[in-house]
């Protein structure tokens, strides 16, 4: 199987290798983000997180900004995959990858794409604790900001978000 | 009419269950179903106003009419990676 | 050997597997990037390419640049490492390697760190083409810009540079 | 005095050689090296002033002095990734 027909959303172990194998000789620059499980979040000891996915969706979602990413910094290879599931301290939730022409272009592609899949896929993360509790990681309000009834000032759920990752463009 | 909606992530806190069962008077819209949902709770309302809603691997918008047999996917903010 | 061990100028083929070796349980962002052989420059076709490095200085500026990056940009683990002799298209020349706690520190401490050894670190590359002929691809004046008798004025020399490649924060 | 100078880069493409042996009067600065080396031609000349002049695992500025026996290493711009 081709990287570029995997399923964007997968139970199993993410592997890079697998992502990164089909090279490209036209690309003078290749740029990999892993977003891994860290054992803290705001001082609190984490045991493992569970992600969840609506993931007929989130894999849609993630191929279109895909797409988008690579069109708008003219990379030649973008590429998400996330993880659902449970992970334990130091696995792979999210791995992208990106190839282009130049190094500009792979950074802000890569950055791109990442915070993208972020804050528009239908993922969530819960984390579960050392004394046994859990919370869900407040997230980003995917409804259209016209669309009325829906929250859309402010746009992001943040009162209680103090993840420093983050962090939003706008 | 009866609408199933799926709960995703923190929204199933407040339902109790992954799928529920909603019994709406026709004609009815995507918000109609929300704010039957926004009956539970104050907090869950606040939480809903923040939700996007899918059908099938579609965002819809709350202005979607609704149908017998529908099915809605409750998503609320999101925080993947 | 330890990552952190290794000679940071290295003939043999990079991997990236050493370099990811030692995972940080208090990192939730792994950044990578690969700079790796095209197979032309300015629509010449190009057959290899050939690194040389003046490496006990070269190795010595890269170990400075990894630990002023990573307390500039607050990464844990910042790292690089660069290929010297002859490389075919698709081998990679370069790898670098961030951990940081958070994904904005670990894109930025990427960036600043491979355009860091780019142009500082005396390295150069000598490019082979189809025909027959090569040449050296022009690069960035390392000497101190107070340094006198030294061009200060242009600090690069870029009039012959069309390497997109080659973009400078100034 | 005698001082050696390795030529890195495209420096060796106007010297023809890895070492050159330069043989300067006392007192003698970097520059002096520098200078003796650009009588070798103008283009050459032009790529020395965009040269950073290493001597061990040390930049050096232009006016250090020389001693017999000193290794220079001919730093032209450079381009690595």
């Amino acid at each position: 199987m081709s990287p570029a027909d995997f399923p964007r959303i997968q139970s199993a172990p993410l592997s890079l290798d697998a992502l990164i194998a089909d090279g490209r000789d036209d690309c003078g620059a290749l740029t990999i983000f892993a977003g891994t499980v860290r054992n803290h979040h705001d001082q609190r000891p984490v045991e493992y997180l569970v992600y969840t996915a609506h993931a007929p969706l989130a894999d849609k979602m993630i191929r279109e900004i895909e797409r988008e990413v690579a069109a708008r910094h003219r990379a030649t290879v973008c590429r998400v995959v996330h993880r659902i599931g449970r992970l334990g301290i130091g696995e792979s939730a999210i791995l992208a990858v990106v190839r282009a022409p130049h190094r500009a272009e792979a950074f802000a592609a890569l950055r791109a794409v990442v915070d993208a899949v972020k804050h528009r896929v239908p993922i969530w993360k819960e984390e579960f604790y050392s004394d046994g509790s859990s919370a869900f990681v407040t997230g980003c309000c995917i409804a259209e900001a016209d669309d009325a009834g829906a929250a859309s000032a402010p746009r992001h759920a943040h009162e209680h978000d103090h993840d420093h990752d983050h962090d939003h463009a706008h | 009419m009866e609408i199933k909606v799926q709960c995703y992530g923190p929204t199933r806190r407040y339902t109790g269950a992954e799928f529920v069962t909603l019994t709406l008077h026709e004609p009815a819209t995507v918000a109609d179903a929300l704010a039957r949902l926004g009956e539970r709770g104050d907090e869950f309302a606040q939480l809903l106003r923040q939700c996007a809603v899918a059908v099938g691997d579609e965002l819809v918008r709350r202005t979607r009419p609704l149908q017998t047999g529908d099915e809605l996917a409750l998503l609320p903010p999101v925080a993947g990676g």
